[in-house]
C-alpha cells in the first residue's frame, strides 16, 4: 500500500521534474506568458481612462480576465511538443497511471504559468490603486483558481490536440468553462474591495479547485486516448 | 508474408487501380512503378494501412493487416514523399522522436553514429530548417539504420539525395533483404536496382 | 580620421579598442558616481516641500533620461546597421538593449517610490508613466525577438527594424498618451516641479547623468566584446585573442 | 546631522533607500553577468581553440569535433 | 502612366481576390476571430459586475482592447501558409513591388477579421448600453482603427515568420505598438459617450491610419525579405 | 548576361563557397552540381537575390542584380524545392496566381491548354492537395510553358516527375535556350543535358 502510494506520486514527480526542467531551456516561453499578462492588464487603463476610482472598480475583473486569457495562450503549448515528439505516445503506453502523469503536466504548466501570474499580480494590482486587504485577497484567489484555470484547460489542450485551428478553437471550448471561476474570483476581490466578506466566494472557489483536481486529469487523460487514437 | 489480393483503389470518382495481386516473401523487394498520379503512393499507403483499399484484402503472414493492427505497424516502417522532420527540431532529435514513435529508444550516442553515417557529423544539432533538402531527408532516412522492422515500404527515398547518398541507401536495402527483410519501393529515377529478388509491379495504363 | 573611423568600424579592431578604454569608463563612473551622491546627499540643501524624499531625484531623473537616451542611440546603431550592412553596428544595438532596459527598470522604480510619499499613490496612469512603462515593453520586445532567432545575420536585421519602428512610436505614444490624459483630468495629480531648482541639486543631478553615461559605456564595451567573441568566433584573430587572453 | 538622522532621511527612508539600494544592486548584478559572460566565453574558446591549436595554423577552417 | 497604375493595383487585387477566395475555403478560420472577439467582450461583465453605469463607462475600452486582442490572435495566420509551401517565395520574386502584394494580403486579412468585429460591435455596444451616438462612433473608430490594427500586426506577423514562440512573442511585439489606436479609438467613444466633441481623436486616428497605410506595407515587405533570407 | 564575381556564402557559422566565378550568355545552360548541402541552393537563391551574397557581386546585363531590382525580376523565373502550390486551390487557379504574381494575365483557356500539355487534363479543376505529388509538381511546372522569363531558375526540377514529364521538362528547356535564354540548372538525377552549350558548376569540394 505504502510502497505503491509513493510510487504513484514519484510518475508525478518525475513528470513535474522533467516539464520544470524542459521550462528552464525555454525561459523565454515562460516569460512571455507573463509579459502577456503584463501587457494585456497594462493596456485596460489606455482605454478606459486614467481616472483612479473607475479603475479601481474595475481592477479585480480586468486582473482575472487577463489571467484567464495569459493561461488559454499558453494552452497550446501544454501537450503539443510532447504529442509532436511522440513522448505523449510514450507516456499513454507507460503502466503508470495517465491521469497521475497528467497531473504531474499540469502541476508543471500552473508552476511556469500560474504562479508568475500569482506573484506578479499585487505589483498590478497596486498600479490601480487597490489596497492592501484586496491585494491580499487578490493573490489569494488567484493561488486557488489559476490552478483550475490550468486544470480545465488542459482538458481543452487535449481535446484540440492536433488539430488545424487548434489555438481558436480552444479558447471557443476552454474560455466558457473558465467563466465560474472568473466570477468567484473577481467577486471575491471586489467584496473585499468594497469592504464586504468574500468567504463564500473563497470557499466556493476552493470547492472549484477540489472538483477541478479530482476530476481534471481522469477527463484530461480520457481525452488524450481520443485524441491520439 | 505480404500478399496483396484483388486489390481496389478508389480516389474521389477515379478508379486508379483494379483487381490488384502481388506476393512478397523475406528477401524479396516490391519494385512499384508507373507514371505520375498512376497509385502508387496510394498503393503504398494501403499498404501501411493509413488508406483502407476499396475491395480486396492486404495480408500480412496470412492474417489482414487491419485486423493485426499494432502488431503489424512495429514491423513495419514507412518513408513517404514528406520527410516527417520538424523545422525547430534538430538532427538528433528529429531522429529521437521517429525512433520513439516506432517504439524504440536509442541512446545519444547511438543517434549521433546514424546520423553521422548519413554524413550529417557536424550537422546534428542544427535545426533542421536550415539543413539543405538533401541533409533533411538523410536525417529522416537515418531512421532505417536503426530500424529493426522486417518490411519497409520507400516511397521515393532517392528524392533530392545525392549520388553517395543514393549509394548508401541501395546498400541498406541490400543489407535488409540480406537478413531476411521485406522491402517495397517506389522510384522515378533510374537507380539501378540490384537486390537479390525484385518483383516488378507496374501501375497505371 | 575618416580613415581611422573606418578601420575601427570592423570588429577585429574595434575588439582591443573597446578593451583598452572600457576600464578607464569605469574608472570615471566609480568617481563620478562618487561625487555625485556626496553633491546629493551631502551639499544640496532639503526641499522645503518635499523634505528629504526628493533625494531620489539624484538617480530617478538619470536613469529616465539615460533609459530614452539609450533607445535613440540603440535605433540609430540598428539603423546604421540596416542601411550599411555594417556587423559592428548590429553588435552595439544589441550590446545596449539589456542596459537600456535596466535603466527603464530603475526609473519606474524609483518613481514609484518616490510617488507614494509625494502623491499617496506608487502609480498613476499620467502621460510620462505611462510612457515609460511602454518603453519597457518595448525593450523587452527587442530583446525577446533577438533571443527567438537563431540565425545572428537574421537576428540583427529583423530587430533593427523593430528598433526603428519603435522608435517611430515612442514620439507616437509620448503625444497620444499625453492627449488622452489631458482630455481625462483624472485625480488632477501633475507634476509639481516645486521650487525652481537649487544650483546644487542641478549640478548632482547632472553629474550622476554623467556617471550613469560612464557606467553604460563600460558596461556596453565589455558586453560588445563578448558579442563580437561570439559572433566572429571561428575566426582566426579570435583564436589568437582567446588563447592569448585565457593563458 | 547625526548617523540616525542622516540614515532616516526625514522619516523617508524606506523610499530613498529603497530607492538607492535596488539601483546599486541592480547595477551590481548586471556588471557581474556581463563579467561572468565573458569569462564563460573566453573559458570556452580556450577550450576550442586549445585542442584545436595545430589545426588552426593549418588554416583548416573548421572545428574539430567536440 | 495610367496603364502602370492599373497595373500596380492589380498586384494588390489579385492577391487580394485569391486571399478571400482561400479563406472562403477555410471559414472556421475567419469566425473564431469572431467569437473570440465575442467571448471576451462578454466576459467582462461577469468579471466587473453587471452595474450598468460601470459598464457604459468602461465599454468603449473593453470592446477595443477585445479587437486588439481577436486581431492579434489571427496575425499569426497570416503568412505562415504562404511560407510553408512556398508561395511566399515567389511573391519576393514576383516583379511586381512586393508591398502592393504586401497590401493586398493586408486588406484581404481585414475583411476577413477586421470588418467582421466592426460589423459585430454596435450588437456588443447594446449589451453595454451605449446610446446611439456613441455606437455610430464606435462603428466609425473600429472602421478607422482596424485596419492600422492590421497594417501594424503584418510587420510583427513578417519579423517573427517561422519563429518558435512565435504566437506568443508576436503578442509582445505588437500590442506596445497598438497602443496609439487603442487610445484614440476608445477616446473618441467615451467622448461621444459623455457629450464632448469627437474630432480631434478621430482625425488623429485618420492620420495614424494614412501613416501606417504609407510605411506598413513598405516596412512588412522589408521585413518579410529579412525573414526568408 | 548573367555574371557571378567572387561570390561567397556563409550560412550561419559555414562559409559554403568562395572565390565563385561564373558567366552565363544567351543560349548558354549552366549546370550546377554537387553533393548535398555544398550550397546548390543557396547559390541559385542568390541569383534570384533572394539571399545576399556575403562577398562579391551577380550582374545581369553588367549591372548588380540588387539595383536592378524589378526589372530583373520581370526577366527571371525561379522554380525551387517547394513547389508554391496551394492545397485549396485547384490547378487552374493555383497556376492563375502564379501567372499574375509574374506580372503576366493568361485566359483560361491558355491555363488550360498548358496544364494539359502537362498531362492535367480533367484534373484542373481538384483542389490541389488531393493531385499526386508529381501531379503538384506538375501544376508548379506549368507555369514555365506560360512564362517570357529570359532566365529560369531550376532547383532539381526533376523531383518526383516520371519519365514522360521528365522529357517534356527537358524539351521545354531545350527550346527555351534554343530562344536564346538563358538557363540555371541543379539536378541529382541522372538526366541527359542536351542542351546546346552546358557550362558546369560543381561546388563542394
Ligand atoms: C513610476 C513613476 C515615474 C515614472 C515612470 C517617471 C518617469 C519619468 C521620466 C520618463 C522622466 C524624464 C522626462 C523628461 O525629462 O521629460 C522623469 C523626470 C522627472 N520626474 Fe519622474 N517618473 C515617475 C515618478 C515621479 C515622481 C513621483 C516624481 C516626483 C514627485 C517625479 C519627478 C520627476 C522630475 C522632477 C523629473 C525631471 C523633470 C525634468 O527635468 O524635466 N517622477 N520621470
Ligand atoms: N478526390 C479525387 N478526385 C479525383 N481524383 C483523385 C482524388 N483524390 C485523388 N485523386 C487521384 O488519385 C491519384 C493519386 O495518385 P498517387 O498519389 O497514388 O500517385 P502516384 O503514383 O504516387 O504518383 P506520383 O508518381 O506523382 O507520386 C492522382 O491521380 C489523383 O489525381
Ligand atoms: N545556421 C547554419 N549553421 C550551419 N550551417 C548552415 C546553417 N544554415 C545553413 N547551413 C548549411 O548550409 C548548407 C545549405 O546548403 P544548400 O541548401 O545550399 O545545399 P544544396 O547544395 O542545395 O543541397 P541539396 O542537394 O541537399 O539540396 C547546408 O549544408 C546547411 O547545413
Ligand atoms: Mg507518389
Ligand atoms: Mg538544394
Amino acid at each position: 500500500m505504502e510502497m505503491s502510494g509513493i510510487g504513484l506520486l514519484s510518475g508525478t514527480r518525475n513528470i513535474l521534474a522533467r516539464d520544470l526542467t524542459l521550462a528552464g531551456r525555454r525561459i523565454t516561453d515562460v516569460l512571455t506568458t507573463l509579459f502577456f499578462f503584463v501587457i494585456v492588464v497594462s493596456l485596460f487603463p489606455l482605454g478606459v481612462g486614467p481616472e483612479m476610482n473607475t479603475l479601481r472598480m474595475i481592477a479585480p475583473g480586468i486582473l482575472w480576465v487577463a489571467a484567464l486569457l495569459a493561461t488559454m495562450l499558453s494552452l497550446g503549448r501544454l501537450f503539443t511538443a510532447d504529442y509532436i515528439d511522440g513522448t505523449l505516445e510514450q507516456m499513454l503506453l507507460s503502466p503508470q497511471p495517465l491521469s497521475l502523469i497528467v497531473l504531474g503536466k499540469v502541476a508543471a504548466h500552473w508552476l511556469v504559468t500560474g504562479a508568475p501570474l500569482v506573484l506578479m499580480s499585487p505589483l498590478l494590482g497596486l498600479q490601480f490603486g487597490l489596497g492592501g486587504a484586496a491585494l491580499g485577497v487578490l493573490m489569494l484567489t488567484l493561488l486557488i483558481g489559476t490552478p483550475v484555470l490550468s486544470l480545465v484547460g488542459a482538458m481543452g489542450a487535449a481535446l484540440t490536440l492536433g488539430l488545424r485551428g487548434g489555438g481558436a478553437l480552444i479558447s471557443l471550448l476552454v474560455l466558457p468553462l473558465y467563466i465560474p471561476v472568473l466570477i468567484f474570483g473577481a467577486g471575491a476581490v471586489e467584496a473585499v474591495a468594497s469592504g464586504l466578506e468574500a468567504g463564500a466566494h473563497l470557499s466556493l472557489l476552493g470547492a472549484l479547485l477540489v472538483l477541478a483536481l479530482c476530476f481534471g486529469p481522469w477527463v484530461t487523460a480520457a481525452a488524450l486516448r481520443i485524441s491520439l487514437e | 508474408m505480404l500478399r496483396g489480393n484483388a486489390l481496389v483503389a478508389v480516389r474521389g470518382d477515379r478508379r486508379l487501380f483494379a483487381g490488384l495481386d502481388f506476393a512478397l516473401d523475406a528477401g524479396e523487394l516490391l519494385y512499384v512503378n508507373g507514371p505520375n498520379g498512376s497509385g502508387k503512393t496510394t498503393l503504398l499507403r494501403m499498404l501501411c494501412g493509413l488508406v483502407a483499399p476499396a475491395e480486396g484484402a492486404i495480408l500480412w503472414n496470412g492474417e489482414d493487416i487491419r485486423s493485426v493492427g499494432d502488431a503489424y505497424r512495429a514491423e513495419m516502417v514507412y518513408f513517404g514523399h514528406l520527410a516527417g522532420v520538424k523545422d525547430e527540431l534538430s538532427g538528433v532529435e528529429n531522429l529521437r522522436v521517429n525512433c520513439r514513435l516506432a517504439g524504440q529508444d536509442p541512446s545519444d550516442e547511438e543517434l549521433t553514429r546514424a546520423l553521422g553515417t548519413l554524413g550529417l557529423r557536424g550537422l546534428e544539432t542544427l535545426p533542421a530548417k536550415v539543413l539543405s533538402q538533401g541533409q533533411r531527408r538523410r536525417v529522416s532516412l537515418s531512421r532505417l539504420l536503426l530500424s529493426r522492422a522486417h518490411l519497409w515500404i520507400l516511397d521515393e527515398p532517392y528524392t533530392a539525395l545525392d549520388r553517395s547518398a543514393v549509394e548508401l541507401l541501395q546498400g541498406l536495402i541490400r543489407d535488409h533483404l540480406a537478413r531476411g527483410g521485406l522491402a517495397v519501393l517506389t522510384t522515378h529515377q533510374q537507380v539501378e536496382i540490384d537486390a537479390g529478388i525484385t518483383k516488378e509491379l507496374r501501375l497505371g495504363s | 580620421m575618416a580613415l581611422n573611423w573606418f578601420k575601427y568600424s570592423s570588429p577585429a579592431s574595434f575588439y582591443p579598442l573597446a578593451g583598452r578604454l572600457a576600464p578607464w569608463f569605469g574608472v570615471a563612473a566609480a568617481l563620478l558616481t562618487l561625487t555625485g551622491l556626496y553633491l546629493g546627499f551631502f551639499v544640496a540643501p532639503t526641499d522645503y516641500k518635499q523634505g528629504e524624499a526628493y533625494r531620489i531625484i539624484f538617480i530617478h531623473v538619470p536613469a529616465a533620461w539615460m533609459s530614452m537616451f539609450i533607445y535613440l542611440v540603440m535605433a540609430f546603431y540598428a539603423g546604421l546597421g540596416l542601411v550599411f550592412n555594417t556587423r559592428l553596428s548590429a553588435f552595439m544595438a544589441r550590446a545596449l538593449a539589456p542596459t537600456g532596459a535596466l535603466f527603464t527598470f530603475i526609473s519606474l522604480w524609483t518613481g514609484a517610490l518616490w510617488g507614494k510619499p509625494m502623491w499617496g499613490a506608487w502609480w498613476v496612469w499620467d502621460a510620462r508613466l505611462t510612457s515609460e512603462l511602454i518603453l519597457l515593453f518595448l525593450y523587452l520586445g527587442f530583446i525577446s525577438l533577438q533571443a527567438a532567432i537563431e540565425d545572428p545575420r537574421r537576428a540583427a536585421r529583423a530587430s533593427g527594424l523593430l528598433a526603428l519602428i519603435g522608435a517611430v512610436n515612442v514620439p507616437i505614444i509620448y503625444f497620444s498618451v499625453q492627449w488622452w490624459n489631458t482630455l481625462h483630468q483624472g485625480a488632477s495629480i501633475s507634476m509639481s516641479q516645486g521650487s525652481a531648482m537649487a544650483a546644487t541639486m542641478l549640478t548632482a543631478m547632472l553629474v550622476m547623468t554623467l556617471a550613469f553615461w560612464m557606467y553604460t559605456i563600460a558596461v556596453v564595451l565589455t558586453r560588445v566584446r563578448c558579442e563580437i567573441l561570439e559572433r566572429e568566433r571561428h575566426s582566426e584573430w579570435v583564436a589568437e585573442v582567446a588563447s592569448r587572453e585565457t593563458r | 546631522m547625526s548617523l540616525t538622522e542622516f540614515f532616516s532621511m526625514g522619516g523617508y527612508a524606506f523610499y530613498v533607500w529603497g530607492s538607492y539600494a535596488v539601483t546599486a544592486l541592480l547595477m551590481l548584478i548586471e556588471v557581474i553577468l556581463v563579467v561572468r559572460r565573458r569569462r564563460t566565453l573566453l573559458d570556452r574558446l580556450g577550450r576550442i581553440h586549445g585542442a584545436a591549436h595545430g589545426a588552426w595554423r593549418d588554416g583548416a577552417g573548421n572545428e574539430t569535433q567536440t
